[in-house]
């Protein structure tokens, strides 16, 4: 049984194997992946929107902060394609150049809070006692308190400002992600595959995270996709009470909130076409959520 | 007839004398009156008080009641309620609102039934107009005593109080036994606190409510574009500035403070800001304040000479400043526009909105030191309530002003502006007091220690045919006179 | 087809050139190719054959519901006579029509009992359920039936059972409501996929009684599938036998078990392991190899005759060195569940699932562990591993004292110690392949590199008779004889120097299961691999062991060397289990089989109320029983459930 | 069953407990001075502190707390730092508003998210499966104050159906829940789908097909109430979501409930109603999910209670 006794009863199957190579489970996820192409193109998209973000002080004839007062609250025209602004400013420079801005809290936002709830979810479910009953009591607290308060408290007690907002929209979205990967675990950590595992040897770090933790990131990939556009709303609420960005930054959320004052006046331009930016974001980022979710289920692969 | 109106707030109080706020003075109107009143232009008229005259050295004032008013409980009205009255609100043991207004008082006498007089610890030439302040009302004695006036107001107005549900509504009816038998002309008058702007203009466009109280500049043309409805414009007595922080060594040089007055665009600032509801200030004071005197030159926008200032000051280069103001939307877009416009001049601006609460800590709270306190430019309109210079030039320019006290803000300070609010208020006659004006206005104007932006304008959306329901130009609105043309 | 003749009345079901497949390539490499069958009222239809060679995936065809599991039927034709004698072709019905006849006219018993009750409804509504869509009949009067068909299938408390959710009932049970289900409209045709696969002997026996009487009362036709031969014995009029996907041969059941035609079949019945077959002789003998092989064209499979071409008899066994230490020595083992309950959630009683066991193993030897359903076998297997929280008075293991050892410590002696799961597919990651799961305890315990895992991976699903390409597929898309031996093969990947195999190979025809069963004797004497070896198929015990020990209610009792207990069994536990091993020869089929009825005695406890220990006393040499004058036999405890 | 509902009350004591101190150290963390701000900004110095010794402010931290506490256990709650009323009331006649509206949002997004969530994981990939991951992505991207200003333009200023605010009538209660609503059902579609696709192939449901159930049995009776575990967990979580997002609808919809008051009391800085109504919010939070862990029980008797 040793590697040595292998050629012993060896038969010509291994002469074929040694071309192959079992994939790990993260390969085989990258090959699933690859078969689903909605998520590859929703993939590309949101790649294409963020480096044009990067793009656009290059090519577009309008900066970001460009104002003119003679052209303000202009509605989409050949110049201005999604028009302009109360300070005159082209809404479409401002929308791309603010895609990096936007992407980026909705995202990191979210991935730290996915990332810390994940974590204290797998911790409490797997190993339950004190750790669980800390964690899960904590995570009442905080669910408890309406998001957008507890955003503001935060925003009011760290000052305004991007990484505060980032910090705000983490800390409450943490809750929701260890519920799901917890509640996931509890019922995972019984399962026969994961004793398997614990009897093959594996310490619990290797359980948790190759036998459990995939278990769960349906939910959470789910929640994760859609909480990205929370969290550029959240931005916007927040940018709303002027505890956001920097007003003067071009963020989707804070356009979409300083546009308000003019829905009523007809200028729907103001809020439809960051919202719009907004949507097709999470749209994609949902469509890519519903490729990852699919590809880390291999039951579906076949139909 | 019943009349409602949608107010930008939701009220505090039902006691003018404990608030600090236009909402609280709105909607108690008309169930309180006061001695003196003001018209629609800030003239004084006489309301409960029919006659006024003052000592020469303004430290003695005597007035002459009206007869036959009753109070809405049945309480007559004479000098002894003039009297509770003012020596409530001259109790600084009292802890209201308005207290501090009336420190000066040293005590009031009522020789007989319709004769009040008010002495004064000292010279105070404004004190008619004090007393003209929408907070100045007369509670029936009666319910002083009772002590509940927050929540159960007694006044002598043509509307007495109904029912109040905080939050929700608040209304008065018509009181049939008003002295003057000629009003009231409505039933009711009904009061909905609506914060949102966009609701709030909704109820008057779908005809929820016949008057909205505070209406926001961009949707003013949407109510003007409509023909049963029509927009009530005033200019207002706020003029907002940017205070420049004198304690920041650039400011010291006034070649620095005439640049930013010279780079930023007022007419601009009007269009970003207020839709162009409003006008560029020609003085420290608004136009409409009493003792108001228009200042040469008038404010002008030249960025080339306003590098050259710079440049002549040594900051050709620019520096950095940091811009405070509240975070509502139209004080953000003010930032905005500042930051715009300086960067013309190098000047690179942080801004920093600030959440209510949060500001008045940072402005006005007690450990705030003049000597270190960070921001360089902070944004605010003052209006004068009592209509009078005073209250305008005092507070915000001569030194006693210094924040957190009151709230001069630039921490400017200069020997002639002092002088003269002294002087001014240290008689009664109302040229001297004119002369004392004129000299501080034009001294604070030549000293430029504010980027002067705008007098905004008082608006308020009514559906056509109700008349008598009208905004003041300090923010306020009257509606004792409502009346719905058929 | 002429021996298909001689049996039952009408064709009630013809099945003719079917081909199935899975995936893209259903047209390619279809799991079923160009099946032919004809069931006829009245009769029972054995399907035998290889493990993996397409009998589920036939039966869920001629229900229309391999389409659901990602399954497609390329071609041929699933007529069938219904209840009107209108003729019908499955095959080309649309899902509405097919629904009809599902639960109606054809009913089916699913491969895994466990699974396939909804666990949130009650077995009442269930079993109502399926009467209401396709009887006119008010909901009263389907309870009414839903009760006598619980009764029929002999469930105790039947009206009190239908209020009851599937996890409070014992896997027994539920197979007898799935049963009972099925059952519940009179189909012309049952088609009962391995239903006993999963049941101790004793409840496999009453099931079987209970599926013949039932056909005898109601007259309908039955498609059994099974691997375990007794059974084919016992109940079948035809056999089928199956291989790669094809049907190899058919015939009356007397006849195929009297004269096999095919070489697989023949293969087949030679690997059958038959009680009693061991007798006379000390040491275990592995099975006369009778490898078919894979045919590597995939075109017509022709097993090599086993007489043509025998295979080589692995040399004589090595002796056991039994003056050595033990490998594993283990005294007093204890396992008890706690039960919580009450305002302050306090432990209020327990389940002894393992009280007090005494167990020596040495190095080269096999221990069979014996036991009806729930007495602790697996619980045992469990608690050596430390997978459970127990405790033991010794647990020593190659030199080490496993009691109180340290987690990380623990990990790495586990390397030495492998488990294989009673239930394989439960056991595998669904999420990863099985060349994954195969490799990963050995690049856990770092034994190897990635690619010197995959190859070992491959080589590995080879020697249980499974292909390399095999490596890349994820569990589910595996029979379940193939998941079994997936887990094997991943127990044997780190080179343990003990395996503990809980029911590792009661999954497996008989041909694939002698194959697997000799590789692991191969190993166990070129590397001195121990056992433990927990099984309920008696006839496999007896074969794989040098000693036994029979298990009851958690504690053991009898134990001795194979010989001493099969041929002189002395506790009356032990004789009964050995009469209920069902005999595969159609021959002696009409014997009396001991049923047993009712349910093992409830490990359940109170606090504070302990079960009596009763140890074990010599009763010849390396031979030892438990005082049968304590032993009582099991009465029906009525709806008991396992745990509580 | 009971025996276990006893058991989660009290763990919730604790919980309060922690909660309480979270919400005292909030509230007095936030900038700002309550006499401050309730002085008003022309006021003097003085004035400020007459008004921090009348609102006791001028007391220590933990004699506040302690002061705190009593008032939760007594049900007191003091009276409001702004207007004197007593809080109780204040809350109690805030509350209904706020409780309709946040029942009637989680009812109809609920069971609007459930029929969208099932439709799309039963065919997927499908028309309906898209169309239904657009309307659900809008839900979550479009900000509610825009959708609520946007029906109200519509249908109140426009076509006059609904009053355009306040709470007079069950009418009333359309246009805020819709909006309200709106990204609570797009989360209960988006998970009901991903918990049905991951139910749809149990072996179980299998059995159901077997017996010849109709496809709508199938997918609504044997897989949906499967699925419903996580989907309920959510709904129960969204319901925190709710009490927040009620801050911005009651403001544009002028709802006379909890939120605009809670937005009011921290604009004034008035503690004392602060606290006492994050602590509503909270209790009535946790309350919410122990009813959702106990409806677990209801939905799938094999959970089993510990
Ligand atoms: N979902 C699937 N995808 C791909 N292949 C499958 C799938 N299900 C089954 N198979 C393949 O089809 C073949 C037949 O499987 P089936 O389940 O019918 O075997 P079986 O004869 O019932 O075996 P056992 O006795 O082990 O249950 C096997 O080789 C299996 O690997
Ligand atoms: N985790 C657990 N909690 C409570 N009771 C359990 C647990 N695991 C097993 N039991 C109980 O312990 C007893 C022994 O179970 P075990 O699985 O060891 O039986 P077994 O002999 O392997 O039976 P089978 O032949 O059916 O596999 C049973 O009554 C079972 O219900
Ligand atoms: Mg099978
Ligand atoms: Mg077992």
């Amino acid at each position: 049984m040793t590697p040595t006794a292998t050629p012993d009863t060896a038969t010509p199957g291994t002469a074929t194997s040694e071309t192959r190579r079992t994939r790990g489970p993260v390969g085989e996820f990258w090959r699933r992946l690859r078969q689903r192409r909605v998520a590859l193109a929703a993939m590309l998209i949101l790649l294409a929107i963020y480096l044009f973000a990067f793009a656009a002080p290059y090519v577009l004839p309008y900066g970001p902060n460009d104002f003119d007062y003679l052209n303000t609250l202009q509605g989409p025209s050949a110049t201005h394609w999604a028009g302009t602004d109360e300070f005159g400013r082209d809404i479409f420079a401002r929308l791309m150049n603010g895609a990096k801005l936007s992407m980026f809290i909705g995202f990191t936002s979210v991935g730290i809070g996915a990332a810390f709830g994940i974590v204290a979810g797998l911790l409490a479910g797997f190993y339950g006692g004190w750790i669980d009953s800390i964690t899960m009591r904590m995570s009442d607290v905080l669910f408890a308190f309406p998001g957008v308060l507890l955003a503001i408290g935060i925003v009011a007690i760290l000052g305004p400002g991007l990484s505060n907002v980032i910090i705000a929209v983490a800390i409450f979205s943490l809750p929701a992600f260890a519920r799901i990967v917890r509640s996931g675990t509890l019922a995972l950590k019984e399962s026969t595959y994961v004793e398997a595992a614990r009897a093959a040897g594996a310490s619990d770090m290797v359980i948790m995270g190759r036998h459990i933790l995939p278990g769960t990131l349906s939910a959470v990939i789910v929640y994760f996709t859609m909480r990205i556009g929370t969290s550029i709303l959240t931005a916007t609420s927040l940018s709303f009470l002027g505890l956001g960005v920097e007003p003067s930054i071009a963020e989707w959320g804070a356009m979409l909130s300083t546009g308000r004052d003019y829905m009523l006046a007809g200028e729907w331009h103001l809020t439809v076409f960051p919202g719009l930016a907004i949507f097709i974001t999470v749209l994609c980022f949902n469509l890519l959520g519903d490729g990852l979710r699919d590809a880390l289920d291999p039951k579906l692969e076949q139909t | 007839q019943d009349i409602k109106v949608a107010m930008d707030q939701v009220f505090h109080t039902l006691d003018p004398q404990d608030s600090n706020y236009n909402v609280d003075f709105s909607s108690m109107e008309g169930v309180f009156e006061r001695l003196i009143s003001f018209d629609e232009d800030m003239g004084l008229v006489p309301q409960l008080a029919t006659e006024w005259e003052a000592n020469e050295d303004a430290t003695q004032f005597t007035l002459t009641l009206r007869e036959g008013v009753v109070f809405h409980d049945g309480t007559p009205f004479n000098a002894e309620a003039v009297k509770a009255n003012l020596e409530r609100l001259a109790d600084q043991s009292q802890n209201l609102a308005k207290n501090s207004m009336f420190n000066m008082v040293d005590s009031v006498e009522a020789p007989d039934e319709t004769t009040v007089v008010i002495n004064l610890k000292e010279p105070f030439g404004a004190m008619i107009n004090t007393l003209a302040h929408p907070a100045v009302v007369m509670h029936s004695p009666a319910s002083l005593e009772e002590g509940d006036v927050s929540d159960n107001p007694v006044g002598t107005g043509p509307f007495r109080f109904d029912e109040w549900v905080p939050g929700e509504q608040l209304r008065v009816v018509a009181n049939e036994d008003y002295w003057d038998s000629e009003w009231p002309k409505v039933d009711s008058v009904t009061f909905y606190p609506v914060p949102e702007n966009a609701t709030r203009v909704s109820m008057l466009l779908s005809d929820e409510v016949q008057f909205v109280y505070v209406l926001p500049a961009e949707l003013a043309e949407n109510v003007e574009s409509n023909d049963n409805y029509e927009v009530l414009s005033r200019e207002g007595l706020t003029v907002w500035t940017a205070a420049m922080n004198m304690n920041k060594e650039h400011f010291q040089d006034p070649k620095v403070r005439e640049a930013f007055n010279l780079v930023v665009d007022q007419e601009a600032f009007l269009q970003v800001v207020y839709s162009g509801h409003g006008s560029v200030p020609d003085s420290p004071i608004a136009p409409n304040t009493q003792f108001h005197e228009a200042q040469e030159p008038a404010l002008s926008t030249d960025v080339e000479r306003a590098r050259e200032l710079m440049e002549e000051a040594g900051y050709g280069d620019g520096f950095e400043v940091e811009i405070w103001a509240r975070n509502n939307s139209t004080e953000v877009r003010m930032l905005q526009f500042l930051k715009q416009q300086l960067s013309q001049i190098n000047v690179d601006a942080t801004v920093l909105p600030l959440e209510g609460a949060t500001r008045s800590e940072r402005l006005f709270g007690s450990n705030v030191n003049p000597e270190t306190i960070e921001y360089d430019l902070a944004i605010g309109g003052w209006s004068p309530s009592t209509g009078d210079a005073d209250w305008h030039l005092r507070p915000v320019y001569a030194t006693e002003g210094f924040i957190p006290a009151m709230y001069n803000m630039a921490f400017y300070s200069n020997e002639v502006v002092d002088g003269a609010v002294a002087e001014a208020l240290a008689t009664a006659d109302p040229e001297a007091r004119a002369a004392a004006y004129a000299k501080a206005q034009e001294q604070i104007w030549a000293d430029q220690p504010a980027i002067f932006l705008a007098v905004d304008e008082k608006m308020a959306g009514r559906k056509k045919g109700v008349t008598g329901v009208i905004k003041m130009p300090d923010g306020t609105m009257q509606y004792s006179h409502a009346a719905v043309e058929e | 087809m002429s021996a298909a003749e001689e049996t039952g009345g009408a064709p009630l079901l013809t099945v003719r050139d079917l081909y199935v497949g899975f995936g893209r390539n259903a047209e390619k490499t279809p799991a079923v190719r160009g099946l032919n069958l004809t069931v006829r009222s009245g009769e029972t239809v054995a399907i035998v054959g290889e493990s993996g060679s397409g009998k589920s995936v036939s039966a869920l065809s001629m229900v229309r519901l391999v389409e659901f599991g990602g399954g497609r039927i390329t071609g041929g034709e699933i007529l069938l006579r219904r209840r009107n004698g209108q003729e019908v072709d499955l095959c080309q019905l649309d899902e509405d029509a097919a629904r009809e006849l599902r639960g109606d006219e054809i009913a089916m018993i699913f491969q895994e009992p466990m699974t396939s009750l909804n666990p949130v409804f009650t077995v009442g509504d269930q079993l109502v359920e399926a009467i209401v869509t396709h009887r006119d009949k008010s909901r009263a009067a389907a309870r009414a039936t839903a009760l006598e068909m619980l009764q029929k299938v002999r469930i105790p408390n039947a009206e009190r059972m239908l209020k009851r959710h599937p996890h409070q009932l014992s896997g027994g049970m539920r197979q007898r409501v799935m049963i009972a289900m099925a059952l519940a409209c009179r189909p012309q045709l049952l088609i009962a996929d391995e239903p006993t696969t999963a049941l101790d002997v004793t409840i496999q026996a009453q099931i079987l009684g209970l599926v013949r009487d039932l056909q005898d009362d109601e007259g309908m036709s039955v498609l059994f599938i099974t691997h375990d031969m007794g059974v084919v014995a016992e109940i079948a009029d035809r056999v089928i036998v199956m291989y790669h996907g094809e049907k190899v041969e058919e015939g009356p059941v007397a006849e195929i078990f009297a004269a096999p035609k095919h070489p697989y079949t023949k293969a087949l019945l030679a690997a059958v392991p038959k009680l009693g077959a061991m007798a006379g002789t000390d040491t275990p003998r592995p099975f006369d190899m009778v490898r078919a092989a894979p045919d590597a064209e995939g075109g017509d499979s022709t097993p090599t005759d086993p007489a043509a071409e025998p295979q080589t008899t692995p040399a004589a066994p090595t002796p056991v060195d039994y003056a050595a230490e033990p490998i594993l020595s283990v005294r007093g083992l204890t396992t008890a569940f706690d039960i919580r309950g009450g305002l302050l959630n306090r432990v209020n009683s327990r389940v002894h699932a393992v009280e007090g066991i005494d167990l020596d193993i040495w190095a080269g030897e096999t221990l069979g562990l014996v036991g009806e359903s729930g007495c602790g076998k697996s619980t045992t297997g469990r608690s050596i591993l430390r997978l459970v929280d127990s405790h033991a008075d010794q647990l020593h293991f190659a030199g080490n004292d496993l009691t109180d050892m340290a987690p990380s410590q623990l990990q790495r002696l586990r390397r030495d110690v492998q488990f294989i799961f009673q239930d394989p597919y439960a056991s595998l990651d669904p999420r990863l392949t099985v060349g994954y799961s195969i490799c990963e305890p050995m690049l856990i315990h770092g034994l190897e590199t990635r690619r010197s895992a995959s190859d070992k991976a491959a080589w590995l699903l080879e020697q249980v008779g499974l292909s390399p390409e095999h490596a890349d597929r994820y569990p589910h898309a595996f029979s379940g004889g193939q998941r079994q031996r997936i887990a094997i093969a991943r127990a044997l990947s780190t080179d343990p120097k003990l395996v503990i195999a809980d029911e590792a190979v009661s999954a497996l025809d008989v041909s694939i299961q002698a194959q697997v069963v000799n590789l692991m004797m191969e190993l166990q004497q070129r590397f001195g691999l121990a056992y433990l070896f927990i099984s309920h198929d008696m006839a496999v015990v007896e074969r794989v062991s040098h000693r036994v020990a029979v298990m009851y209610l958690g504690q053991i009792v009898e134990a001795g060397t194979r010989r001493a207990v099969f041929e002189n069994p002395q506790h009356p536990y032990t004789r009964r289990l050995m009469a209920a091993a069902p005999v595969p020869d159609p021959e002696s089929r009409n014997r009396t089989r001991v049923r047993m009825t009712g349910e093992v005695p409830s490990p359940v406890r109170a606090i504070g109320d302990p079960p009596v220990r009763t140890p074990l006393k010599p009763a010849g040499e390396g031979h030892f029983i438990a005082d049968p004058e304590g032993f009582v036999i099991a009465d029906p405890v009525a709806g008991q459930s396992p745990a509580g | 069953m009971f025996q276990y509902f006893v058991r989660r009350l009290l763990a919730l004591v604790p919980v309060i407990f922690i909660i309480s101190v979270f919400v005292f150290l909030f509230v007095h963390a936030l900038p700002g001075d309550p006499a401050r701000v309730l002085a008003g900004e022309n006021a003097t110095q003085a004035d400020v502190e007459a008004m921090r010794r009348a609102l006791n402010l001028d007391r220590s931290l933990p004699v506040q707390y302690v002061e705190f506490v009593r008032n939760l256990v007594t049900l007191d709650l003091g009276t409001s730092l702004r207007t004197g009323e007593p809080v109780w009331d204040m809350m109690m006649r805030a509350f209904p508003a706020t409780f309709w509206l946040s029942v009637a949002s989680l009812a109809w997004s609920v069971v609007f998210g459930l029929i969208a969530g099932v439709i799309s994981a039963r065919r997927r990939d499908s028309f309906a499966d898209h169309s239904a991951m657009v309307l659900a992505v809008s839900g979550i991207s479009i900000p509610p104050f825009w959708l609520g200003l946007l029906l109200m333009q519509v249908f109140s200023v426009q076509l006059g159906w609904f009053g355009t605010s306040g709470f007079d009538d069950w009418s009333d209660l359309v246009l805020p829940s819709i909006t309200l609503g709106a990204g609570v059902a797009a989360v209960m579609a988006r998970f009901t789908r991903s918990a049905m696709v991951d139910v749809i192939r149990e072996d179980y449901v299998r059995t159901a097909r077997a017996k010849g159930l109709r496809e709508r049995v199938v997918v609504w009776k044997h897989t949906l109430r499967n699925a419903l575990i996580p989907v309920v967990t959510m709904a129960g979580l969204q319901f925190g979501f709710l009490l927040g997002g009620s801050i911005v609808i009651e403001r544009v919809f002028r709802w006379p409930g909890l939120g605009s008051m809670l937005i009011e009391a921290i604009n004034y800085r008035d503690f004392v109603v602060v606290q006492a109504e994050l602590m509503l919010f909270s209790l009535e939070f946790l309350l919410i999910n122990l009813a959702v862990d106990l409806l677990y029980g209801i939905i799938n008797p094999a959970i089993r209670y510990r």
